[in-house]
């Protein structure tokens, strides 16, 4: 095992999936001679050259769409959108166009692409470079999303979203690319659609997803230490296809559910595992669920503004323990 | 242009194509009336010689993208009659099962990539497709069909600034009917050719053609298809037509200036194709042959296509994955 | 009260305001001398003529930018976006100026403005123009929402939207333009942020929007008659704000909740509705929360197809007579 | 162009307010140096003549458009530098009280109509300023500034042909810096003047002006403006300038050519406008006075704004709406 940081786990990923697959080819703005504004794809322009790593202008919807009419032509293009808020300006190449083009043609064109996005807050950068929107996505039929915790995740996930026939849109947590930890040495693949438990708990099961696992691990070591309170923590990770098998049985065995999301409250993803939780584990609960999200407002710049925003390891540390007995 | 140049097997072809798509829009229409065709339809009555043009010109293993208007364009590729007509009438028989309506016409082994409905996108996408083939160096060629009033959007400009930085094997066309939906399209342009008069800001000549003469959209395909293969990046078209029917069909076409239907429908591209072949020596019983041939192959379409079934309800839950399912959890 | 169509409460509705106030000005596409595709702005170009009712090119990103610069400087527009499935091409001027710029500013910019689109299934026009994608609006904090259900609540709603100070989506209903209902006569202003018990009922109570309020009404009747189970109906019609007191006391009351949305099921507006059931009224449900929505799939476009992907009155009716007793 | 015309006073103003732009964007620097700039921020050095000589050019009443890019602007119209400077440092004196910060500028009281991250965005949204201008006869004019990688975006498109149809009063300004954040923009540009290249696109002039000189951008400023406000409609202007510093702070600027910073900086326009003034006659002293001026006004500044507290928590949820709050829910 070798210690990469996030964003150099995101390089790897890409480039084991570009030596093993001519067919792969990466573009974005400002991606391949400058290896990208979050360093994030150094390299990969001296090690595959410029036919297969491609600096765009500032043309969101060519580059997705460039993506979308390779793939349906046989390559397997992994596009950059460099704040996840620009998913915004070719929200109609990705929600209207390749998410449902397989399903109008009934089958007849295929769409291998992946959607690799810098998502998330924290870096003081306001309210239209700081959004997490992966429940926009989410919210999309068509569209396979993951959002990786650990170096280790983004290597695997992105080579298993490369490798899936479908297209995915990876959601980079842009606080965490400086994070270091432990990836497997050789070729890494992962599996789109597992959850995993981080911690094993009794209380209650918190669910969190990308810079809010580790919050949530935090919080639940300080819960245990200095409150008693034992929380399973279940990492998403992929939000479609969904792991609802793990989250409906982890739910199960504490008997209460914790969302923790990064998103603005209203119609986040901690809503649809609360709905499905709130159906088919209701037998199961012993009180109320709760979602602990982002407040709904834009996100303030200052650091202090910020930094009180999105939930932090003593909101939910006082949440859950306000809540849960 | 001269237009001497092409052969006679060429204009017959020509010709059958533009019955063809002449036939079938106007049993599309037929069956709309008769409430057979349930959704919306955007029918080329009058635009034909463009689809035409292009479709006899182009490799098999070209790529047509084309929009919700895209009746003519996916038949021109050889998709299958029964196919279009079926999918109009959301029966199982339909190119898409039912599953895309008369919007979303699409026969990827014929090389029809794709209707796509919401104004523009199309074009990145086809220029997606031609990097893919300049990648691969196959020289095969993609192209863009979008209206007059497709040039005003975004996707337009940013598709084409892309394609020649690129300089990627992709022809865009756009049909220029002089109007977007309902509204004349000079009022809401900044330049008179939406397309052609933009050429110059990416770098590209200005090509303006008679889209209501197959001879001369098939001469001018040719000519940039051929420079697109060998590397010569991209080429905008801006083909002059016009509409015969309303935009869709609820739409009765009021809006247009009277005398202006009556003038265009004497440089109908079907009729002035038929004239040119009779001046140019092809016997009448040559044409009267292809015609009734066209006609027929409409019959029988619609014969087959009424007899299909409505599609399976499974349909619904199909198709959204490569895995054939549409499961969104385990 | 007179009878009119959706329709022409729509066109009722903008007339109204406009009359009212001179800098309320309209534009979209095909809107002013046409009538609009689905003729609900007939007449408006005759009544206020081209200086205040405006065609635009095929400029989405334009007409919603325009709109916010004529707000922010003085004007009150109203723009059209044709269907609501083309609000993708300007989600960057909806979703991350609009919706943030008065925050960003610290309140120095007001946006009052109101963006009608028609929303919706039921026209056989396929998965590019027939989304209900309200829930892509709730998402954004900034966005005020609402659907009407009725010809009264789309003229009332329309013009509490033109006259509200922040930035409002009206989302009409594509399959109830042709609908006729009584509308109070002179002038009529609702209010946003109320939702309306439609039905009162004592074993479950359901929640709807738009359309999906008549099948949610037609499914009680069903239900009453021939399964002897009660049901209280709530019309949410009002997304942002929500009027979470109603829901709340109803659900309290009947000890059931069914959600009964149009959009495709993840992150739907039922899912925000059910988490905060499922947490605040936790004690007072005697059972598991149920929604029944659309299918996570693009929507097919032949009718038969069509009609059952949306939710039916008789899947409405089955599911419900399944599960609650 | 002959800059003759230009009088003593105006001059004045304008290398008084290009000195306050360059103390202050340089200030800016140190303060990220120090860490007390905690966001991103993207500096103008090099860029001002542009925002001074259509700042000094400017009705009050005009509105400015502009993009992160936009202290310079912002300062230009006549906002608070200690504003400024607080936002940028998180402080409750902020422009924004720390809700926006560096990217986001704004002071609606002077015309600064905000400062727009996303690329495209602001170029609609000043067309609609204009529109509602010209609705009220009001003569005022929006101006809107951009970079040259943004004229490749579909806005840019859709703003320009926009403008031109109703003849909105509104200048946009292409800042061609030669690059987009750190490629050249004529490696993904298909023409060599991404925004003036394109003007015939829209019926529109071609105009490139030195950007680097202010008397020829608060010329092209008065001409364009004075017509714009007479009804005469939009223009497109594409000044061309030179970044002295990374795109971001982040960013060291290590792919440019050698030799090209140093050449762009012999046109300086601070020291060319000095060289200028000092050439017209005005005294050594009135210089220095002017310099000294402008410093101590960035020192004040900067101490007002480091005095200032960081904003208030209770901010977070306020002024999402009109009624200063952020309840989404009764
Ligand atoms: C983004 C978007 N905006 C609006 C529409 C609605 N619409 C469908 S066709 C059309 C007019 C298109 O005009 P043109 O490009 O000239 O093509 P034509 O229909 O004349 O072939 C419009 C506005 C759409 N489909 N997509
Ligand atoms: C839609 C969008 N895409 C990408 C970016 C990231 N980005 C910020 S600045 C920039 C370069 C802009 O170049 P230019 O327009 O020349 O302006 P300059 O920074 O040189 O002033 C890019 C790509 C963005 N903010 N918005
Ligand atoms: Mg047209
Ligand atoms: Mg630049």
């Amino acid at each position: 095992m070798a210690e990469l940081t996030y964003r150099d786990a995101v390089a790897a990923g890409i480039a084991q999936e570009m030596a093993r697959d001519e067919r792969v080819v990466f573009l974005g703005e400002d991606v391949a001679a400058a290896g990208g504004v979050f360093k994030a794809t150094v390299g990969l322009l001296e090690k595959f050259g410029p036919r297969r790593v491609r600096d765009c202008p500032i043309s969101e919807q060519a580059i997705i769409g460039a993506a979308m009419g390779a793939a349906m032509t046989g390559l397997r293009p992994i596009a950059e959108i460099m704040f996840s808020d620009f998913l915004a300006v070719c929200w109609d190449m990705v929600a209207n166009e390749i998410a449902k083009t397989r399903y109008m043609t009934n089958g007849q064109i295929a769409l291998p692409l992946v959607i690799r996005t810098a998502n998330g807050a924290g870096s003081r950068f306001g309210a239209q470079h700081s959004q997490a929107v992966e429940n926009w996505a989410m919210a999309v039929p068509g569209l396979k999303v993951v959002a990786p915790a650990t170096p280790a995740d983004v290597k695997g996930l992105i080579a298993a979203a490369v490798r899936d026939p479908d297209p995915v849109i990876v959601f980079e947590q842009k606080s965490l690319y400086s994070m270091k930890g432990e990836v497997p040495d050789g070729e890494h693949v992962d599996q789109l659609g597992r959850a995993k438990v981080r911690r094993q708990g009794k209380d209650c099961t918190v669910v969190a997803l990308a810079l809010m696992v580790h919050r949530a691990l935090e919080a639940a070591e300080v819960l245990e230490k200095e409150h008693g309170i034992s929380c399973t923590v279940v990492d998403v990770r992929s939000l479609v296809p969904l792991d609802t098998q793990t989250i409906l049985s982890e739910v199960s065995k504490t008997g209460r559910l914790v969302t923790v999301e990064e998103n603005p409250r209203l119609c986040g993803w901690g809503a649809e595992i609360a709905s499905i939780v709130a159906d088919e584990c209701f037998w199961d609960l012993d009180g109320p669920i709760m979602r602990i999200a982002t407040p709904h407002v834009p996100l303030p710049s200052a650091d202090q503004l910020e930094d009180n925003t999105i939930p932090s390891v003593e909101r939910i540390v006082r949440e859950i323990r306000e809540r849960i007995d | 242009m001269s237009t001497n140049s092409i052969g006679r097997e060429t204009r017959l072809e020509l010709y059958r194509l533009q019955l063809e798509l002449r036939y079938c829009e106007k049993r599309a229409y037929d069956l709309f009336l008769q409430n057979l065709v349930k959704g919306t339809s955007h029918l080329s009555l009058g635009q034909e010689a463009i689809a035409a043009g292009f479709g006899v010109a182009m490799r098999p293993d070209d790529w047509t993208f084309c929009t919700y208007r895209g009746h003519a364009h996916t038949l021109a590729r050889g998709a299958s009659m029964t196919g279009v007509l079926g999918e109009l009438m959301g029966r199982e028989c339909g190119l898409l099962g039912g599953k895309g309506g008369s919007m979303h016409l699409t026969d990827v082994a014929k090389g029809a990539m794709g209707s796509y409905a919401i104004i523009g996108a199309h074009l990145p996408v086809a220029a997606g497709a031609a990097w893919s083939a300049q990648y691969r160096g196959t020289e095969q060629v993609a192209v863009c069909f979008f209206g007059d009033g497709t040039a005003n959007i975004g996707a337009f400009h940013e598709a084409l600034n892309f394609a020649v930085v690129w300089k990627l094997p992709v022809i865009f066309v756009c049909e220029n009917n002089l109007y977007m939906e309902y509204t004349p399209i000079g009022s809401v342009t900044a330049v008179e050719h939406p397309a052609a008069d933009r050429a110059s800001a990416y770098g590209l000549e200005k090509v303006v053609v008679d889209g209501n003469d197959a001879d001369e959209v098939y001469l001018t395909a040719v000519k940039y298809m051929n420079r697109a293969r060998k590397g010569g990046g991209p080429a905008l078209i801006e083909a002059m037509t016009y509409r015969h029917s309303g935009h869709s069909r609820a739409d009765p076409a009021k809006y247009r200036p009277e005398g202006e239907l009556e003038q265009w429908l004497q440089r109908d591209p079907v009729n002035r194709y038929r004239g040119r072949l009779a001046q140019l020596g092809v016997a009448e019983a040559t044409l009267k042959d292809l015609e009734s041939d066209a006609l027929r192959k409409v019959d029988e379409a619609t014969a087959a296509a009424r007899a299909s079934s409505p599609p399976s309800l499974d349909g619904i839950e199909k198709n959204v994955w490569a895995d054939g399912g549409a499961a969104w959890r385990n």
